[in-house]
């Protein structure tokens, strides 16, 4: 048991960072990246590239440290948000969901077919986890490794953190709001927006190399649209804009999701087995749907990110008159 | 300080600005009248920016500007406010205005994680004058309010501390008084007169003619996207081509 | 009966192979049933914990990983695909010395694995690799005269790799493919693929996939005149794939399965099957799964009451050895193959798929069956045994790549 | 002319037809309901579904009308399946949507509760008709040759004309009528369009009616000239969001092109590329088109 | 002087349960006069018409129409019943032909609305000239004017104008106003919201100012216009927020 747990949390804090990834484009900016998936492919396959063994018939297989791997996995993630910003950052918010989502399904598609460089549908295996030769047991490695994740997590929390409660956070919001308006106090809108998509990226890319450093095996079904949704589900059910929410819905979502298919497993009857995927679908989607209804700013709920620097009583006013008044 | 020179911009076949020169004068409270659609905010989107002229020149300090995006020339000293204003619905009415503040250093992202220190004193030194600003036009019981709970003239005044908090050589500002109470216009008036004798220059839009009057010189006419008068107060009210297009027999 | 023994499954249950699936994870479930009639592992009752996987490596190995550590399995069954076999394998069962047992995935990459000692042996499947598939296939292709074939195939692992082999020994046997045309799942439509395939002259065509897609690809590419000169390959040998084709186009329908030569034991699945469920015993996956389940837990039983991975490993073969005591199916064969192993006795167990063994990398050799479809009708023409097989192979290797 | 270019370019405005009828739903709600709602892909399998439901109970495969595969009864089916599926659309607004317009919730909640319910709808589907393939009719028609070299079955001549029917009804419905101008009207305001004497939620309604019921429909038609499966909405969720937002949300017309562009680009691109990549062929299209025109290709910019 | 059409009681309404902005205001609009409510920015002078209107929600009080109840009647049915409200901000359509933002408001019978549009074009003609204009291209004052003629489309028995004036030149707040005198000739009761107090009092018969969402003075406008209490209220408010 302690060993799954060491594992889940570690996919856990994997996820998590994608989130907050997530949370700067989406909470922080309003940017409706729904192409998560395709920027952990590029970060996760950039990372294979670089750390893998070397192999016949296949461009990749560097060998390389498991750092350069990582740094390896983000600049490639911005590269390619760069890359996508440029193109599409002047779309409105639903265009860019839905030109992002075919984005993430043509890297899939690419990854599918591109055998030489991604090992195609097979995808590649064997890749190198790094300083396992230390560890004498599988049990102590796993406990590293949640370490080395926790300890990311930490960095990216307050890297974030720090500059969403800046006057560049602010100024986020600000486009967020009303672009023209931004425009006309003399924010570079592109420029910020630019940034935040590039951040955001980078941070997914790296999740993606963590994941695949974390499991040594990569393939095109691990970016398939489904992953994205479940990261838009952690961020919604956490709370978006709001990076603890966004930890507490990775963490949430992912014991559902997993849970509930150890439950479907161990409750139903064994004729029933076969149906429970289904069940267990439904049974998310109704998750989903009520946290919407009963609970629509997420688990933590939206924090008024406010620059740090700010003094002086935070949040919505109205809603303070009204506990005053109650 | 702003030399506009034949400037034209059409939208299909309208001609909404149709070659107008106007030349701003340092130091000086320029005004810009004319009747309802004759092109004024037209004008304004294409000094600050947010539109493109179809030909004509802009020089602002001699330096042709009119490839320029908004946000440089703000950057560079013109600032301008909204006819119909764009606060920024769900930030509080304090963060609005320190979004203005000039040169933030907190605003690269970067420097939130080397540069603390120094963020933390400037956004003091911002939050103090931005305070302010929000007392002088009263909305400083609001300051925590979010700006979509603001009513239509406090939206206007928003609009206004705004560009107060920014230290801008030129202020455009396109009908500042309109939907403001009486009283508060006294005061705004007194407030540009101030900034005025710092040294800043205005060009404003307005149809109040009592503050066009009592502020503006010299004040320029337009009408149905042209330039047809330019003079003092006096000269405007006694205009019959004036009169005839824009004040009409009521005054 | 008062203990149990868990047993890990992980099958694909919901997406495009779903309905596979599902008839491959009732399968395993028959077999549970039928062992612990026979008695349970060791007189424990088996419990047979199924995961799904949803056709993602994620949630595969997520699932893998609480059936190793949570549920203590020491050996698991499965899964369908080769992109979630092989994560599942290098990264939780083989580091956690956990025996895995494929029903359906025919990647050649598992066998490469093995031989570079990636797998500890922890790896077996009781289904042919697709190479075995395909020279059986190609084999049969010029048999029948047909020297111009199209190739159409599902662009999976599997579909590719098997495409790839068919090809290969197509070229290698004298035949020619005019058209290689991938064709991806769950797409609105496969004209513009289809319409692609039959733009070479051609006499036959190569249909490579999942009864799903593979029933629509089947009847636009019959709608818009291409050749009914099929062969299939073995997961559309099912009944699903006949109905939703129509009978009457199918009459020149070949295709290749791992042998289900006509012995007792296939019999007594098939028997068995049917009164469970009611419908012939058909599809993809069925007869191999019914194997997995049963060899390993005969496996179990041989390792000992307190057997981990490597001892269920270690017995794997044993339990079919080529000159041990014959048991079959059912819950009789079942019995008997325990009891003679409580009784310390060596024995073979020969399957739903007929005799078979492991070879030294966990694949399973064995003969290859050749079907087709008359009047509406699956039917088995012959046989390939394992000499014949490997003549075809050394045919097929030599021919200059 | 190469005939595979003539042939595939007649296959891309056949499936592109079919994929307009759906874009228009989308495209409506993206406007009027104000929200991308990723459910309507699952309206578009419960209506196929409801069709297949009628189609067993009355035996339609029984007297097809040559050349086609179906006779008349299969009008009785769509109707039903339209009706069905609007009221299904009424129901889903009524148990979620209406409580998420009544909080005030931002845009995004919307589009995820319209996520989760599409996950319900679409696994409700497989409890209930398991995960196989189902057809109208088992019976294969043969394709018909039309000079110079096209094959095309009769079926999907039949689904061009109706969808062309439907779409010029709905465009002239639109234009023409006073609830088409109040559809507009509460696309922009809600508030302002109260104020101005409409009802916005009945407005609200007809929206669900119509999209609900075009989509019924491209379900229908989906399922007569390919196949019918629980996933089949899902899996034409993408080409349907291309082809609306490739004509610019908001316009009717628009979803139209924008379902034949997408149609016509799967379709011709497997002429140059490998069929691997055409799900991704749309995509980059729009991506390109979008690039110049931000809005669409008939879309307006917002403000 | 005939009985009122409107009458307004005790009106407490606001956005946020427990937040009143509108604090037990009372009123009554005469058909044939013109009652201008004047006040300082944020009064609730805009939340007032608003809640009559049927776009926020009432907390208590009464709205009587013809002496009929029609409190907390949705916006819809409220403009059915023959009132006229127009938005101080956002009040037309942008992305809608200046024709189609009249026929928006126009009664279901199209040729009763092509006659009222033409009517319209009539009295603004700045507006027959851009008809196929959207609303968004539209300067300031020409959208004051479209926002206008749209709450006159249907001939409604109470007018509530949002600040008309605001962004009109001059000679067009006179034709407006003078607009508004000849509707109440003719019967039409006007409830009108207005910062210009000098050239709104001249125009109107009767005046009121709201402070902090009650009505604080109220009386015949000329009488008004001479009040030094009126400047007073504006500037009081001031003093209240320093
Ligand atoms: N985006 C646009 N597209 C088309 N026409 C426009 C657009 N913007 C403005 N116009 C037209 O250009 C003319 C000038 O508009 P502008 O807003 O400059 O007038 P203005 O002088 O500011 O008037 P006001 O005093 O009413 O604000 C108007 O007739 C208007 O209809
Ligand atoms: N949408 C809203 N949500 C919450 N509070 C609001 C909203 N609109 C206005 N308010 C609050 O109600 C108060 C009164 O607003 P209202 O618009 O009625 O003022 P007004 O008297 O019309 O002022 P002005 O002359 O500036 O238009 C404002 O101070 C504001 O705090
Ligand atoms: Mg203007
Ligand atoms: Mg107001």
């Amino acid at each position: 048991m302690t060993a799954y747990l060491i594992f889940f949390f570690t996919v856990v804090g994997i996820y998590a960072i994608a989130v907050i990834g997530l949370n700067l484009q989406w909470g922080f900016t309003g940017l409706f990246n729904a192409g998560v998936v395709g920027f952990l492919a590029i970060g996760g396959y950039t990372f294979a590239i670089l750390t893998g063994p070397p192999r016949a018939d296949f461009f990749g297989g560097f060998s390389m440290p498991f750092m350069v791997g990582i740094a390896g996995a983000i600049i490639a993630s911005m590269f390619g948000a760069l890359l996508l910003g440029l193109a599409t950052l002047k779309l409105r918010e639903d265009y860019l969901a839905i030109t992002t989502f075919g984005i993430a399904i043509t890297i899939q598609l690419a990854a599918l077919n591109s055998d030489w460089l991604t090992g195609g549908n097979l995808g590649l295996h064997g890749i190198p986890r790094p300083l396992q030769d230390l560890f004498e047991s599988n049990a102590a490695y796993g406990v590293f490794y949640l370490g080395l994740v926790a300890v990311t997590l930490g960095i990216v929390y307050w890297g974030v953190e720090a500059i969403v409660r800046s006057p560049w956070g602010r100024v986020l919001k600000a486009i967020r709001e009303d672009e023209v308006a931004a425009q006309s106090l003399g924010k570079n809108v592109l420029r910020y927006r630019l940034e935040a998509l590039m951040l955001g990226a980078g941070l997914m890319g790296l999740s993606g190399a963590l994941y695949v450093g974390f499991i040594a095996y990569i393939s095109p079904f691990d970016f398939m649209p489904i992953v994205t949704f479940q990261i838009w589900t952690m961020l919604i059910l956490g709370g978006s804009g709001n990076n603890r929410g966004a930890i507490l819905g990775a963490l949430v979502v992912w014991a559902i999701w997993s849970g509930s298919g150890a439950l479907v497993a161990n409750m139903l009857p064994p004729v029933w087995q076969a149906r429970g995927g289904a069940l267990q679908s439904v049974l998310i989607g109704l998750l989903l749907v009520l946290t919407l209804l009963y609970r629509p700013r997420g688990l933590i709920g939206e924090e008024t990110t406010i620059s740090r620097h700010v003094t002086g009583t935070t949040g919505a006013g109205l809603t303070k008159k009204k506990e005053t008044k109650a | 300080m702003l030399n506009a020179r034949s400037l034209s911009r059409s939208f299909g076949r309208l001609k909404a600005v149709d070659d107008v020169s106007l030349s701003i004068a340092q130091g000086g409270i320029t005004g810009l009248i004319g009747p309802n659609g004759a092109g004024k905010t037209t004008l304004f989107n294409l000094l600050a920016g947010s539109l493109q002229p179809d030909s004509g020149e802009i020089l602002f300090q001699n330096r042709p500007i009119q490839q320029k995006t908004p946000d440089w020339r703000f950057r560079h000293g013109i600032a301008r406010t909204f006819q119909i204003a764009r606060p920024f619905p769900n930030m509080s009415v304090l963060e609005n205005v320190l979004l203005a503040a000039p040169a933030q250093t907190g605003e690269a992202f970067w420097n939130g994680w080397f540069r603390q220190g120094r963020i933390g004193a400037e956004e003091r030194r911002n939050q103090d004058r931005a305070h302010e600003i929000l007392e002088f036009t009263t909305l400083g019981r609001l300051a925590h309010e979010p700006a979509a709970s603001l009513s239509g003239g406090q939206r206007k005044l928003l609009e206004l501390a705004r560009i107060l908090m920014t230290d801008p050589k030129l202020i455009l500002l396109d009908e500042p008084a309109a939907g403001v109470n009486p009283a508060l216009v006294e005061t705004l008036c007194e407030k540009i007169l101030a900034l005025n004798a710092r040294g800043i220059t205005f060009l404003l839009i307005e149809h109040n003619m009592d503050l066009i009057m009592r502020l503006c010189r010299p004040i320029h006419v337009m009408a149905q996207g042209k330039m047809i008068f330019e003079g003092d107060g006096a000269a405007v009210r006694s205009d019959p081509r004036v009169i005839d297009a824009y004040l009409g027999d009521v005054m | 009966q008062g203990c149990t023994v868990n047993l890990g499954g992980i099958l694909t249950l919901t997406g495009t192979q779903g309905d596979i699936g599902k008839a491959i994870g009732d399968t395993a479930q028959m077999a549970i049933d039928q062992i612990n009639e026979a008695g349970g592992i060791r007189g424990c009752r088996v419990n047979f914990i199924l995961r799904d996987d949803q056709g993602q490596p994620q949630v595969g190995v997520d699932a893998a990983k609480q059936l190793v550590e949570v549920n203590r399995v020491q050996a698991l069954i499965g899964t369908i695909g080769s992109g979630v076999s092989l994560p599942i394998l290098t990264s939780v069962t083989a580091p956690a010395r956990v025996t895995q047992v494929s029903c359906c995935s025919t990647s050649p990459t598992f066998t490469q694995l093995a031989i570079e000692g990636r797998t500890g042996g922890y790896w077996f499947r009781t289904i042919p690799t697709s190479l075995l598939q395909a020279v059986a296939s190609a084999n049969q292709t010029i048999d029948n005269g047909w020297r111009r074939t199209a190739v159409l195939y599902v662009n999976t692992d599997f579909g590719v790799n098997m495409a790839r082999d068919y090809e290969r020994a197509i070229k290698a046997l004298g035949g020619a493919v005019t058209m290689m045309v991938p064709f991806n799942e769950n797409q609105t439509s496969y004209r513009a693929e289809v319409q692609r395939a039959l733009s070479q002259p051609h006499d036959s065509m190569m249909l490579i996939g999942f009864p799903q897609d593979g029933s629509t690809v089947a009847r636009e590419w019959i709608s818009l005149g291409g050749s009914q000169n099929l062969m299939l390959n073995n997961s559309l040998r099912s009944d699903q794939f006949l109905t939703n084709v129509g009978a009457r186009f199918l009459n020149n329908a070949w295709g290749m399965d791992n042998a289900q030569v006509s012995a007792p034991s296939v019999e007594q699945f098939n028997r068995d099957f049917q009164a469970r469920f009611n419908r012939p015993a058909r599809g993809p996956g069925i007869h191999t799964v019914y194997d997995a389940v049963v060899v390993t837990a005969l496996a179990m039983h041989a390792a000992g009451a307190n057997a981990d991975g490597t001892g269920i490993r270690d017995q794997m073969r044993r339990v079919i050895s080529l000159n041990g005591e014959v048991h079959g199916t059912g819950v009789a064969g079942i019995k008997g193959a325990l009891d003679a192993i409580t009784a310390g006795r060596t024995i073979r167990y020969v399957g739903s798929t007929g005799p078979f063994q492991f070879d030294a990398n966990g694949d399973v050799t064995g003969p290859a069956l050749i079907w087709r479809i008359q009047n509406g009708q699956f039917a088995e023409v012959r046989t390939l045994d394992m000499d014949a097989m490997n003549a075809l192979f050394a045919r097929v290797n030599a021919a200059p790549r | 002319m190469d005939p595979l270019f003539l042939q595939h370019t007649s296959d891309g405005i056949l499936t592109g037809a079919i994929i307009a009828l759906g874009a228009i739903g989308v495209t409506l709600s993206m406007t009027i309901l104000r929200f991308a709602n990723f459910g309507h892909s699952e309206l578009v399998t419960f209506g196929a579904y409801i069709a297949l439901v009628f189609v067993s109970f009355s035996g339609i495969g029984a007297q097809p009308i040559d050349p086609f595969s179906i006779g008349w009864p299969f009008f009785a089916a769509i109707a039903a399946a339209g009706v069905g599926t609007a009221l299904l659309a009424l129901a889903t607004d009524w148990l979620i949507f209406r409580r998420l317009r009544r909080s005030n919730a931002a845009r995004l909640t919307f589009i995820f509760a319209s996520f989760g319910a599409a996950l319900i709808l679409r696994n409700l589907i497989m409890l209930g008709f398991g995960a196989s393939p189902e057809y109208y009719s088992r019976e294969l028609t043969m394709a018909i040759l039309i000079p110079p070299g096209i094959r095309v079955m009769p079926d999907q001549i039949l689904v061009l004309g109706l969808t062309l029917v439907l779409v010029v009804a709905l465009w002239a419905f639109l234009t023409f009528t006073r609830a088409g101008l109040a559809m507009r009207a509460v696309a922009e305001s809600p508030t302002l369009s109260s104020v101005s004497g409409i009802d916005v939620n009945s407005v609200t309604r007809w929206t669900w009616i119509l999209s609900g019921g075009l989509a019924a429909m491209a379900g229908v038609f989906f399922g007569l000239t390919v196949q019918l499966r629980p996933e089949m909405g899902f899996n034409l969720l993408l080409p349907l969001f291309a082809a609306a937002i490739l004509g610019g949300a908001g316009s009717v017309f628009g979803a139209v092109v924008g379902g034949l562009i997408v149609g016509l680009a799967e379709n011709l691109s497997v002429i140059w590329i490998s069929p691997g990549y055409k799900m991704a062929i749309p995509f980059l299209l729009m991506l390109v088109l979008l690039y110049l025109r931000p809005h669409g290709l008939f879309g307006r910019g917002e403000r | 002087m005939s009985a009122p059409v409107l009458t307004i009681s005790n009106l407490v309404a606001g956005y946020v349960p427990d937040v009143p902005i509108v604090r037990g205001a009372s009123l009554n609009v005469i058909p044939g006069s013109i009652l201008t409510v004047l006040g300082p920015n944020g009064a609730g002078k805009s939340t007032l018409v608003k809640a009559i209107a049927g776009l926020v929600p009432v907390t208590s009080g009464t709205v009587m129409l013809d002496g009929k109840d029609v409190t907390s009647t949705p916006a819809h049915a409220v403009a059915g019943l023959g009132i006229g409200y127009v938005p101080q901000t956002e009040n037309v359509f942008t992305t809608l032909s200046v024709v189609d933002n009249l026929k928006v408001s126009g009664s279901p019978s199209a040729s009763d609305t092509r006659m009222a549009i033409e009517r319209m074009f009539v009295l603004f003609p700045d507006l027959a000239e851009r008809r196929r204009h959207l609303g968004r291209e539209l300067s300031g004052g020409q959208r004051q004017m479209l926002a206008f003629a749209r709450a006159l489309m249907r001939s409604p028995r109470v007018l509530m104008p949002d600040e008309p004036s605001a962004g009109l030149s001059p000679k067009m707040v006179g034709i407006v106003f003078e607009k508004l005198q000849e509707l109440a000739a003719t019967g039409v009761a006007v409830l009108m919201v207005e910062q210009n107090a000098k050239a709104a009092l001249r125009a109107s018969d009767r005046g009121l100012v709201l402070v902090e969402g009650k009505e604080r003075l109220e009386g015949p406008a000329r009488q008004l216009l001479d009040d030094p209490r009126l400047g007073e209220l504006y500037l009081g408010k001031i003093d209240e927020a320093a």
